[in-house]
This record gives structure tokens, C-alpha cells and sequence, in this order.
């Protein structure tokens, strides 16, 4: 089996790789998609201590994969509201740049 | 008796009273009756101080004490009067002077539109010169010294639509505010060695310190600076000349007979302090006869009729003064009480004279006045005889006492007694001199101005009458202090038991008749010399001796007023003008260039917060870092 | 419970002068009211019963207010000022007289909460809390600069009190204090290092000092009281503002004493030049209002050298002084303001012999000038004598230097009042109109009782001023580390 | 391992895809690639249950919800860059904290548990396992990420329905509004 450290450094690279693109990215969608990345790299790493910590308590073995679970859920929300905020926006403004919305008056 | 001593602790509230009403109702009242509830205030003063004379002379000092005044731990000051020999003497010289004077000024005053006011601050006066007087505690007598201070400011200013008269009135109060400023922390230097404020308890401990202790003569020099201011002694003498702008009664009751004296009585009362400080004791002594021989060689130089007596009156008070620092208490009260008289009833005939001429005031434009004016004249004349120290005039007496205590108080023996003697002898030859040529020009010769001359007509009898009993009171007053070796002398007995002690070497009978022939040969030679200059020369030899340096400086009062312009008034003036700017400038400029700063460090704030999201996920991301950085520490440490 | 009503009565006083903002007759009432309301409480305030509740139990704080002391002394002169400064503001303020009328209430609520608390988070809680009225005063009804002179206020305050309120909870926090108390405090402090006690009463000092205030953070003061509203209505209470020396006098000095010894000497420097300093620079203005307050600048500096001589009469003095100063100093300004509604000019060279015409003006105004350059008698004197006595016994060099702020007061005193009301007369001017002359009354009348008879207030006074005395000599006995003070020992020390 | 390679060079290479990608449509595509592998991860975790909903979930409907914003808003115009220090900054912290990561995680190495162990307490991951957690010890969690859910999707489509009062005083709304707009109003609600 491959050692837990790995899928924390794959995790880890992703949630960078999240991370840059959310500050790098001018385009709301493209932030959400950045954000996406960063959740999925969160989860990874929950599930990844799921299993090593899995021994230690069997009752509570299953807690890291619940907790993604609901992470997941949370996702699927803020994606729903983010989304229909930006379609919101978009009627007022014509665009998803995020640097043109610097003054908080929509 | 007691309680009827108790009783005069009213003095000072009628006449406050008196004040008051004058001040809140004197315009709605009528006539002359504004000045009659003033004399009647001070007459019933009068009366509660003969009441006190008797009690005290009955039954010894009364202390009476109404309430606390200042109190903190070991400060302890009451609101109580001490009635003595001392004061109760000089409770009769301000209110018996003062009735005298408050009488005169219904009739000087009259039709002068501010009568009422006038009325109202002479009564304020009498009421704070009381209270300066009978104060128990030296806080107390403090507020009758500020108290007789703003008085004269508001008196020399009571013309006050010419500013020179405003001005002057502020010159004395700012003076008298240094002479202030020296009581105040004589006071202050006075608790620290005493622990205490009650001038009784001064008194009684001062003895308890080593004789000629560091700490008494500070506190007797910060004693002198308070007297010099008050009482016009050098350096704090230049307000005098210049208080002469008050109406003349003002210039009587207070800047001759009664404030003026203040100093000398402050130093009388605090004896037991000098008695042991014979260098502060000695330094008094020498101002004092710097000051009346300078004064003296002044007046001479003077033109203004007033000015003239103004500077005699300097001169007057250093013998005053020189008198108590000789520790000779007793003479200096004694010329208070004789100079009180003389002094009052030539500025009183000045002021008739003034209001003769309405208003002229230069001597050169007068000259045989006293044909047309023989109330005033002769009145004046018998003042004039009895500052000049003739023989059997009161001037005489006293001032013999205080040339005899300079020449034989022992502690001044080793500060230059005999030079001190000497140079008040000639100070004594020299007011004669003059005196004779204040008369001379005012009164006799040939008139030197006919319009004036024309104008000239008697005072009414509401002034002459105070006139002559002054007169009067001039040629008596001074036999309650015949020379000792001669016939009982009342007024040293009368104050002996007040007074702190001082050895006075003994002079023997031969000694003491050289004394008494000496000064009548000073006056003489005095007078001779007025008779010389002004009558024989006619004139001649007063303009030859005009041009000398002497006279030159006699006439700018040897520039000191000048000097003290440049030295202290103008400096000042560029000193606050410079603390303002500075402030202005440089303080708060410089404050509110670190307040700036903030909303300096608010724009730099203001530069983070682009409203850019990205921005503000930078620096959340730059957080971020910074806690796994921490952690990474952390980690790889453990 | 009386000190609980003169907090509550002007706060209730002001919202219903809020309520009938539309009627200037019910909020010149109201003023009235409010003003001999507070005054009438005041006058039973001196020994009543305290007043204690439990506000913040967690961390130790108590509504503890209590009528000992110099408390209700500072309480009762200002209610008498209040009085009449209410009656102007509520009729020569032109536009919005009931707010005004509310704000001045409350910062009379505010001052009464200081003098009066006894926990020292509520004292902090009322020190701040007179600043906001302070600030809308000068706000919303100051002159053309008033933007920069309430930024001004409001960076030095803030920036000071800030310190303060570190020093306040490390106060507590450092000595294990049981609560905010003083009692607890003056317990529970002394056990402090002398070096902690140092840096804790720098903290305090800070913000007390711009309260004060001291040479240099006094320049707030002056702009203060130049862009306030003309009528001077608020300058009044601006004087009132001046209360760094009341937090010196029951907190710091008593509460770190070992700090004060340290730290005292550095301060009666500043406080006796601020005294010189202010008398000078007071001598060249022209501006009726910044000559006022370089004039009590003067005032504070003498005060500032009565308590930091830590000489148990020039502590008294201080205090009474700073009740005492309120009357001139706060007449004064409102004879500026009467004269500002005669000429719409604040600048001396615009009048001159103005006695001749208003001879009762004059009278009234020179009788508040030489109470406030402190002629005996009046009502400046003790306080300003007791002051520099005290701190002469203690230290003769600045209290002597200190005394020469007198001289000063003679030259600015008299010259203002003759640039004023002597001379020749440029324009005739009416003399006091009835609303007037009953305005200045109380003053002269404050002027007179607080001259002539200061010792049943300088008892009072005494009775916390022995506090402080108290605990400097327990300084020198205490051994380290050992509470020096049994709360029975302490005078006035039940809760 | 090798499998886990593989995934994992697919999954980062997906990852770089979505941030550097231009067109919000490839990038869209390169995370749904990202997220199946993912989905894959998971599987070799013992996480059946939670592949499951990956796939399910992100591929099936998040990531359709967005290609449909996406190709709705028409995108990618973008105009000159702003911020252009922020590129190379980002590039460098988020290399500096992946390095801090990194290290701490292989500093701190934890021996991993047999496979029997891990199995038996896993019971592999698979809906009976997952829904014994949540219906038991997190029910409370569950539940409040219902609401959340129901809170979000009112919250979405009141966000999105706000023209409809609009709609009825359609000239002074048209005023107001941009030229496209009546264009994507009709579009918004068809959403």
C-alpha cells in the first residue's frame, strides 16, 4: 500500500495548484473552478488520514469519510449560490472579471 | 473689654459693606450721599478702632479667631484678627487718616461722574488695608496686601479713558505682583521652617533658630522683595511716580499715609524673623537708605506738583523702612504715624491747589498761591516745616529717632551703621531742600502764570477742614514720642510689648543732644540752601545748577524706568510674544505632525484595502504560508 | 444613592430636551430644570450613601459609585456652572439648542460618573464616555475650523487613553487583585515592584497628562476652545474637560505609589513650565478665546505641580483649585461669548473702553478676571496657594519657578481687561441685558463662597488627598512583597 | 504504487490544466478529467462509497452546472491585465507553502496499518459503512447540510428570479440595463 505521505503531498500539490489559480485568474468561473480544486485537495487529504488513523478507535473510523461527505455536500451548495450570484452579477456588469468589482456596489 | 476688642473685627465689614453698597446701588443715589455712607463706614471704623486702642491698652492683645481658612494636615489657617499695640495703632492711622481723607474727597470729587464708583473703591480700600492690618496668619494679611494692591490699580486707573492713567494703574499692579510673588514664597519658605503660617507662632519660634540662620534670611529677603514692591523701595520704586495719575485723595490715603506703609509694617510685624537675621536685617536697611537718598536727589529734578511729593513720599518710607531694619520698630511705626499726617496734608493742599487750577499741575506755572489760598497755604506750609524735621513739628521727632537707631542699633555696627547714618543724614538735608522749593514755587514768590494766577480761589470747607485738623495733627502727633533721655516716650512704650528685641548701644546725654542739634542743623542747612537757591538767587543759580549731570539725572530719575524698559518690560514682551509663536508654530505644529501620521498610516492602510478580491486572498494566502511556515518549524524541531 | 440620580437626572434631562426639540420654550425649561435639578442633588450629595452593584462579575467590575471625598466637592461646582452655562446654551444657540442643551448634559453625566465612580473600569468607562459629547459640541456646532480642532482632540485623547486602558487591565491583572474596587486595588497594588509600578504608571500617566493637560500635549485645549461655539457655552464645559488631574488624584497616585515617587519628579518639571508657559504665551493673544485658554493652561500647570509635589496640601490645593477654576475660567468664557454677540468679534483690538458704556459688564468682568489670576479672596487663591505651598515643601526649585506663572497672571489679567474696558471708547456698547446678569451671577457668587470659605471643601478633599499621603509612606515601610494595607486601615475604605 | 503514479501524474496535470488553461470550457473539461481521477484515489483509500459520489456528484452534476454557466455567460473576454505582480507572487508562495507541506508531512512519518486492519475498520468504505457513521454519530451534521442544501437552493434561485417583478415594467428596466441584457434575462430564468 502506498504510504499516507504521498497522497498528503499529492493533496498538498493541488490545493497550490488551487490556490495559484484562484490568484491568478481574473474570471469568476475560474475562480470557482480554482476553489473546486482546493476542495477536492481537502477532501483527498481527509480521506487519506481516514485510513491511516482508521486502527485507532473502530468506532470512529468512519468519521474522516463523513466528514468528506458533508464537505462534498458544502460543495454542491456553494457551488449552487456562487454560480447564481454570478449569473446575477453578470446581468449588471457584462462580465466575471473580479478586478472590475472593487468597489463593493453592485 | 475683651469682647468690645472682638467688637472691631466689624471695621473691615462696614466698610466692605460701604463698598458694596456704593458698588451695586451708588448710581441711584443722590448728592454727596454716596460719599456721607462712605465716611460714615469709615468713621464707624473709626470708633470700633478707638474701642479696640482702649481694650487693648486696658486689657493687652485680643486674638480672635471666626472659622478656618486653609486647611490640609499640619496646614492649619484660620479666618481670625490679632488685635495688638501694633495693629490697633495702625487701624487708627488708616481710618482716623482716612475719614479725614474720604471727607476731603466728597468735596474734591464732586460732579465727577464715576463719585460713586470712587466712593465704593476707596471704602474697598479701607476695608482690605484693615484687613491687612488685623490678619492673624500670613495668608490672611496676604489678601489684605493683594487686595489694597488691586485697589490702587483700580484707583490709579479711575480715569480710565486715558489709557496713561490705565497704564500706570497696571504698572502698579504688575510691580506689586513681583513684590507679590517674594511674599508668596517667603510664605512658602516660611511653612517649611516653621510649619506654620500664624505670624504670632513665627514670631515666638523664630528665636528657637541659630541667630543669623541661612533660612531666616532668606525668609527675611523674600520679606524685603514683598515689602519693596509695596512700599516703593528700590528696585520695585518706579509705579509710585506714575500712581500719581489717581485723583489726589488716592494719592494721599494710599500711594503717602496708609498702602505704601504696608512694607514697613510687614517688617515690623515679622520682627522676630529679622531680630534674627541680622544680614537680611542689614540688607533692608541698606535699600532703604539707597532708596530715600536717591529718591530725595529725584524729587529736586521734579516739575509736577504731585510727582514731587510722590518721590518724597519714596524717600519718606526708605527712612520708614530703614528704621525697622535697624530693629528701631518702634521709630518706623512712629514715622508712619507722624508721615501719615504730614504726608496727607500735603498732598491734600496739592490737591487743593489742583482743583483750584483746574487741574494744572506744574509747579513753574504757579508761585504766590498762598495769598489767595490761605487755608491751603499756611497748611501746607506747617507740613512742609514738619517733613523737613524743624524743630517741635512731629517730622522732627521722629525722624531723630530713626537717625539715632542707625547710629546705635549694635547688629547694624558690623554693615556700615555709621555710613548708613550718614548718608540718611544727608538725605534728611536734602528733603528740606526740596521741600522748601515745593513750597516756594507753589506758594510764595511772584506769580509765574497770571491766568493761572486769576483762577486761583479757596477750596470749600469740606476740604479745608480736614485740612487743618491734619495740620493740626502734624505739629502734636509727634510729642507721644519724645526722645527717651528726655521725657517718657509713649509710643516706644506702647509698642514695646509687640516688638522683637534688638540691642541698641547707649548713647549718652551729651551724645544724644548732638544728635537732636545735628539734625536741626541738617533742616536748617536744608532750608538755607532752598532760601539760597530759590529766593536770594531768584532763580539764577537754580538755572546754572540745572544743567549739571546731577541734575540731569534727578530729573529722569536717574533713568531707571528707562533701564528697567529695557531690561525687564521689553524682553518680556518678546518673551511671550516668543512662547506664543513657538507655541503656534513649532508645539503644535509638531504635535499635529504625529497626529498626521495616522492618517498617514490610515492611506497606507488604505493601499492594502484595493477592494481588488484577489488582493485580499493574497494576503490570506500569504497568512496562510506564514502558519505552515510556523508549523513546518514546528514540525521538523519536534 | 443620590450619586446614582446626579449621573441619571442630566442623561434623562437630555433625552427629553431630545423630545422637545420643537418647542425652544420647553427646552429652555428643560435646561432650567435640569440644571437646578442636578444642582439641588448635588447639594445633598457630601456623605450620602454610595451606590454598588455587581456589573461585570466575571471579570471583577462594579457599578460602585461613592460621596466621599473630592468627588462630590468637583460634582457640586459644577452643577452650580451648569446652571447658568444650560440657560445660555439653551438661548443663544441659534440652530439646534436642544441637542446642544442634551450634550452638555450629558458630559455634565459623563464628569459626575468620574468624580464620582469607584471602580476603576467604570471611572475609564466615564472618562471616555465625556469625550463624545465633547466631541459632537465641537462638531456639530463649532466655528469654520472646527473639522481639524476635533480631529485633533480626538487622535490625543484616543491615542492616550489607549496606554491608559493597558495600564488599567495589567493594573489588575499583575497585582491579583480581587476586582476593579479601589479598596481591592490599593490592597492588592503596593505588593507591586517598584519597576512594575513605574511602567504602569507611565501607561496611567499618559493619558492623564493629555487630560490635564501638560506642556506639550496641550495644544488640543486651545483649539479646543477657540473653534467651539461662540457662546462659549461649551468652553465651559470644556474647562470641565480638563480632568486628567482628578485621574491622577484618585487612581494613579494612589494606586502606584511606588510609580508616582519615580516618576513625579519628570512630571512637576513639565507642570511647572506648562504653568510658566501658558502665563507667557497667554500675554500676546488677541483672540479672546485662545487667551482663555492659555490662561487656564497656567491653571493647570500650577496643578499639575500641587500633585506631583505629593505634599498632602498641595494635593488638596490641586483639587480644589480644579473645582475652583471652573467658576473664572467658565465665566470668563461666557463673558467672551456676550461680547462675541454684541461685535461678532473674538479679537481684542476690536474693542476698547468698553466701561464706559457697560459699566456693569465691566465690573462683573474684572471681578471674574482677578479670580482667575488668583487674587485672594476670590475664589483661585486657595487651591493655587495650597498648590505651589505644598509642592514648595517638597520641591522649593519648581514650585518657586511655578510661582513666577503669578507675575504672568498680573500682566495678562490686567492687560486684557484694559485692552477690553479702558481707553477711549470705539463703539458704545449695551450693558448686561437681565438674561445676562442672572448668567453671571451664579459665577460671581461661586466665585466669592469658594474664596472666603474653602475649608469645609478642602476637608472633603483632604479626607481622599490622605489616601494618596497614605500610601506614599506606606512606600517607604512596606517590605517587599508584602500587602502594606489592611482594608480597615483605609480611610473611608468600607464598600 | 504504479497506479497510484499514473493517478497521480493524471490528477496534477489535470490540476495545472484548470489554472492555466484559456478557455473556461477546457478548464472545465481538464477538472471533470481531474476529478475522475480522483474518484480513482479514493478507491485505492478504501473509499468506495465516496468515489461513488465523485463521480456521481462532481462529474455528473457540479461540473454540468458549471460547462452550462459557463457556455451561458459566454466568457472569456478578458481585458488588459490588472495586478500583474500578483502572477508570479502567487506562483511563488503557493510553491513555498506546498514546500512547507511537504516537508512537515515527510519529517513526521507515521507507519501505515496492516491492510486486514484497515479493512476491517473501513469495512471498505462502502455505503452500509458510510451511512452508519453519518446516521448515527454525525446525524446532526447531515442534517444541517441538508438545510444548507435546501438554504442554497432557494438562495440560487431567488438570486436568479429577481428580474421577474422587472420583467413587468419591462421599459424602464430595459433603460436601465446593459444592451444584452433582455438576452440573458430570458436566459436566466430558463435556468
Amino acid at each position: 500500500m502506498v504510504q499516507t505521505e504521498y497522497y498528503v503531498a499529492l493533496s498538498a500539490i493541488l490545493f497550490a495548484l488551487g490556490g495559484i489559480g484562484v490568484l491568478t485568474r481574473r474570471s469568476a468561473i475560474m475562480l470557482f473552478l480554482s476553489i473546486e480544486l482546493m476542495l477536492n485537495a481537502a477532501n483527498l487529504a481527509i480521506i487519506a488520514y481516514a485510513r491511516q488513523w482508521s486502527a485507532v478507535g473502530a468506532q470512529h473510523a468512519l468519521d474522516g469519510q463523513a466528514a468528506a461527505f458533508i464537505v462534498l455536500a458544502i460543495a454542491a451548495a456553494e457551488v449552487a449560490v456562487g454560480l447564481g450570484i454570478l449569473v446575477a452579477i453578470f446581468r449588471n456588469r457584462v462580465s466575471t472579471d473580479v478586478d472590475e468589482l472593487s468597489e463593493v456596489r453592485l | 473689654m475683651n469682647d468690645l476688642v472682638q467688637l472691631a473685627s466689624l471695621a473691615p465689614l462696614l466698610a466692605l459693606a460701604g463698598a458694596i453698597i456704593n458698588g451695586l446701588f451708588g448710581r441711584s443715589l443722590r448728592g454727596n450721599a454716596p460719599g456721607v455712607i462712605a465716611s460714615l463706614a469709615v468713621a464707624a471704623g473709626f470708633v470700633l478702632s478707638l474701642i479696640a486702642f482702649l481694650g487693648v491698652r486696658a486689657g493687652g492683645a485680643v486674638r480672635v479667631r471666626f472659622g478656618d481658612f486653609l486647611v490640609a494636615g499640619d496646614l492649619n489657617i484660620g479666618l481670625g484678627f490679632h488685635f495688638d499695640q501694633l495693629s490697633v495703632l495702625m487701624m487708627l492711622i488708616i481710618t482716623g487718616v482716612g475719614l479725614l481723607i474720604h471727607i476731603y474727597s466728597i468735596g474734591y470729587m464732586q460732579g465727577d461722574d464715576g463719585f460713586s464708583r470712587y466712593f465704593a473703591q476707596l471704602n474697598l480700600f479701607v476695608a482690605a488695608m484693615l484687613v491687612l492690618v488685623m490678619a492673624d496668619s500670613f495668608p490672611l494679611m496676604f489678601v489684605g496686601w493683594e487686595g489694597v494692591g488691586v485697589c490702587s490699580f483700580l484707583l490709579i486707573g479711575f480715569w480710565y479713558k486715558d489709557l496713561k492713567n490705565a497704564s500706570a494703574g497696571r504698572k502698579a499692579f504688575i510691580v506689586n505682583r513681583v513684590g507679590d510673588f517674594g511674599f508668596l514664597l517667603a510664605m512658602f519658605l516660611t511653612f517649611k521652617a516653621f510649619g506654620t503660617l500664624d505670624i504670632q507662632a513665627v514670631n515666638a519660634a523664630a528665636p528657637s533658630f541659630a541667630y543669623g540662620a541661612a533660612i531666616l534670611t532668606g525668609i527675611g529677603l523674600l520679606y524685603l522683595l514683598a515689602a519693596a514692591g509695596k512700599s516703593a523701595q528700590l528696585p520695585l520704586h518706579t509705579w509710585l511716580p506714575d500712581a500719581m495719575a489717581g485723583p489726589t485723595p488716592v494719592s494721599a490715603l494710599i500711594h503717602a499715609a496708609t498702602m505704601v506703609t504696608a512694607g514697613v509694617y510687614l517688617i515690623a510685624r515679622t520682627g522676630g524673623i529679622f531680630a534674627n537675621a541680622p544680614s537680611a536685617a542689614a540688607t533692608v536697611v541698606w535699600v532703604a537708605v539707597l532708596t530715600a537718598l536717591m529718591a530725595a536727589i529725584v524729587a529736586i529734578g521734579q516739575t509736577d506738583i504731585k510727582k514731587i511729593l510722590a518721590w518724597s513720599t519714596i524717600s519718606q518710607v526708605g527712612f520708614m523702612v530703614a528704621a525697622v531694619g535697624a530693629g528701631a520698630y518702634w521709630a518706623g511705626i512712629f514715622h508712619v504715624l507722624t508721615h501719615a499726617f504730614f504726608k496727607a496734608l500735603l498732598f491734600l493742599g496739592a490737591g487743593s491747589v489742583i482743583h483750584a487750577l483746574g487741574g494744572e499741575q506744574d509747579v513753574r506755572k504757579m508761585g504766590g498761591l498762598g495769598r489767595k489760598m490761605r487755608v491751603t497755604g499756611t497748611t501746607s506750609l506747617i507740613a512742609t516745616l514738619a517733613i523737613a524735621g524743624v524743630p517741635f513739628l512731629s517730622g522732627y521727632f521722629s525722624k531723630d529717632a530713626i537717625l539715632g537707631a542707625l547710629l546705635t542699633s549694635s547688629p547694624l555696627g558690623n554693615y556700615g551703621g555709621q555710613i548708613l547714618f550718614a548718608l540718611l543724614m544727608v538725605t534728611a538735608g536734602i528733603t528740606a531742600f526740596y521741600m522748601f522749593r515745593w513750597y516756594y514755587l507753589v506758594f510764595a514768590g511772584e506769580p509765574r502764570s497770571s491766568a493761572e494766577y486769576e483762577r486761583a480761589h479757596e477750596s470749600p470747607a469740606v476740604m479745608t477742614v480736614p485740612l487743618g485738623i491734619l495740620a493740626v495733627g502734624s505739629v502734636l502727633i509727634g510729642y507721644v514720642g519724645l526722645p527717651a533721655f528726655l521725657a517718657p516716650n509713649a509710643i516706644q512704650e506702647w509698642l514695646a510689648p509687640v516688638m522683637a528685641h534688638v540691642d541698641f548701644d547707649h548713647l549718652n546725654t551729651s551724645a544724644e543732644w548732638m544728635l537732636l542739634l545735628g539734625s536741626v542743623l541738617v533742616a536748617a542747612v536744608g532750608l538755607g540752601l532752598g532760601y539760597w537757591v530759590y529766593v536770594i538767587g531768584s532763580g539764577e543759580l537754580a538755572k546754572r545748577i540745572g544743567n549739571t549731570p546731577l541734575a540731569n539725572a534727578s530729573r529722569g530719575a536717574f533713568g531707571i524706568d528707562r533701564l528697567y524698559r529695557g531690561l525687564f518690560t521689553e524682553p518680556g514682551e518678546g518673551l511671550a510674544e516668543g512662547v506664543a509663536s513657538l507655541d503656534r508654530d513649532v508645539v503644535d505644529r509638531g504635535l499635529t505632525g504625529v497626529s498626521g501620521a495616522v492618517p498617514l498610516l490610515g492611506r497606507l492602510l488604505v493601499l492594502l484595502q484595493s477592494g481588488y478580491v484577489r488582493a485580499y486572498a493574497f494576503a490570506m494566502v500569504l497568512g496562510v504560508l506564514a502558519l505552515a511556515v510556523v508549523a513546518a518549524l514546528i514540525g521538523v524541531l519536534a | 444613592m443620590i450619586s446614582l440620580y446626579v449621573i441619571l437626572l442630566p442623561v434623562l434631562m437630555a433625552l427629553l430636551a431630545i423630545l422637545a426639540r420643537g418647542s425652544a420654550p420647553l427646552v429652555r425649561g428643560l435646561a432650567f430644570l435640569g440644571g437646578i435639578g442636578t444642582f439641588a442633588l448635588a447639594l445633598f450629595l457630601a456623605g450620602s450613601e454610595g451606590f454598588n452593584a455587581a456589573w461585570l462579575p466575571g471579570i471583577g467590575v462594579n457599578f460602585a459609585l461613592d460621596a466621599t471625598g473630592a468627588g462630590p466637592v468637583l460634582v457640586l461646582v459644577a452643577a452650580l456652572v451648569m446652571i447658568p452655562t444650560l440657560l445660555v446654551a439653551a438661548s443663544r444657540v441659534e440652530k439646534g439648542a436642544a441637542g446642544f442643551v442634551a450634550l452638555l448634559l450629558l458630559a455634565q453625566a459623563g464628569l459626575n460618573g468620574i468624580f464620582l465612580s469607584k471602580d476603576l473600569i467604570v471611572f475609564y468607562i466615564f472618562w471616555e464616555a465625556t469625550l463624545i459629547p465633547g466631541l459632537l459640541l465641537l462638531g456639530i456646532y463649532g466655528g469654520d475650523r472646527r473639522r481639524q480642532a476635533t480631529l485633533k482632540y480626538l487622535v490625543y485623547a484616543v491615542a492616550g487613553s489607549f496606554l491608559m486602558l493597558i495600564s488599567i487591565l495589567a493594573l489588575k491583572a499583575l497585582s491579583g487583585a480581587a476586582s476593579f474596587h479601589i479598596t481591592e486595588l490599593m490592597i492588592a497594588t503596593p505588593a507591586l515592584s517598584a519597576a512594575t509600578q513605574t511602567w504602569l504608571f507611565v501607561g496611567m500617566a499618559v493619558g492623564m497628562m493629555v487630560k490635564l493637560p501638560l506642556w506639550p500635549l496641550h495644544s488640543w485645549l486651545i483649539d479646543l476652545n477657540e473653534q467651539n461655539h461662540p457662546s462659549g457655552a461649551a468652553d465651559v464645559l470644556g474647562s470641565l474637560y480638563k480632568v486628567g488631574a482628578f485621574g491622577f488624584f484618585a487612581w494613579a497616585l494612589p494606586l502606584l505609589p511606588a510609580g508616582a515617587e519615580r516618576v513625579a519628579p519628570y512630571l512637576l518639571a513639565l507642570a511647572a513650565v506648562t504653568a510658566v508657559y501658558g502665563a507667557l504665551a497667554a500675554i500676546s493673544q488677541d483672540h479672546l478665546k485662545r487667551f482663555l485658554a492659555y490662561g487656564s493652561l497656567s491653571h493647570m500647570g500650577i496643578i499639575g505641580v500641587g500633585l506631583f509635589g505629593l505634599h498632602l496640601a498641595g494635593l488638596s490645593g490641586a483639587i480644589y483649585f480644579l473645582a475652583a477654576q471652573m467658576l473664572s475660567t467658565g465665566g470668563l468664557f461666557l463673558v467672551a461669548g456676550m461680547l462675541y454677540h454684541r461685535r461678532r468679534s473674538f479679537s481684542v483690538k476690536d474693542y476698547g473702553g468698553l466701561a464706559k458704556s457697560a459699566p456693569a459688564f465691566a465690573a462683573v468682568s474684572l471681578f471674574l478676571i482677578f479670580a482667575y489670576i488668583g487674587v485672594p479672596g476670590l475664589s483661585n487663591f486657595p487651591g493655587e496657594f495650597m498648590a505651589l505651598l505644598g509642592a514648595f515643601q517638597t520641591s522649593p526649585w519648581p514650585a518657586a519657578f511655578a510661582t513666577l506663572a503669578v507675575i504672568a497672571a498680573g500682566v495678562y489679567g490686567v492687560n486684557l481687561f484694559q485692552r477690553l474696558f479702558q481707553g477711549t471708547t470705539t463703539v458704545p456698547t449695551t450693558d448686561l441685558s437681565p438674561l445676562e446678569l442672572y448668567v453671571l451671577v451664579p459665577f460671581v457668587a461661586g466665585v466669592l463662597w469658594l474664596g472666603i470659605s474653602p475649608a469645609p471643601q478642602l476637608r472633603q478633599i483632604e479626607q481622599q488627598a490622605s489616601l494618596v499621603t497614605l500610601q506614599l509612606e506606606r512606600v517607604v515601610e512596606a517590605q517587599p512583597g508584602v500587602p502594606a494595607v489592611t482594608l480597615a486601615e483605609l480611610p473611608g475604605g468600607e464598600r | 504504487m504504479v497506479a497510484f503514479i499514473i493517478l497521480a501524474v493524471l490528477l496534477v496535470t489535470a490540476g495545472v490544466g484548470v489554472i492555466t488553461l484559456r478557455q473556461p470550457v477546457h478548464a472545465a473539461l481538464s477538472l471533470v478529467a481531474g476529478i475522475l481521477a480522483l474518484a480513482a484515489i479514493y478507491v485505492t483509500l478504501e473509499a468506495h462509497f465516496l468515489a461513488a459520489i465523485q463521480v456521481i456528484v462532481y462529474a455528473g452534476a457540479v461540473m454540468v452546472l458549471f460547462l452550462f454557466v459557463i457556455m451561458l455567460l459566454n466568457v472569456g473576454r478578458t481585458r488588459a491585465a490588472s495586478l500583474k505582480w500578483l502572477k508570479p507572487a502567487a506562483w511563488v508562495t503557493g510553491a513555498l507553502s506546498l514546500a512547507a507541506v511537504v516537508t512537515v508531512v515527510f519529517v513526521v512519518q507515521q507507519p501505515l496499518p496492516e491492510f486486514a486492519v484497515i479493512d476491517a475498520a473501513l469495512r471498505g468504505g462502502n455505503a452500509d459503512a458510510v451511512g452508519d457513521a453519518l446516521f448515527t454519530d454525525h446525524l446532526l451534521s447531515f442534517h444541517l447540510v441538508g438545510v444548507l442544501l435546501l438554504v442554497g437552493i432557494v438562495g440560487a434561485v431567488a438570486l436568479v428570479q429577481q428580474t421577474v417583478p422587472a420583467r413587468r415594467t419591462r421599459q424602464g428596466v430595459a433603460q436601465q440595463e446593459p444592451q444584452d441584457a433582455p438576452e440573458l434575462v430570458a436566459a436566466g430564468e430558463g435556468n
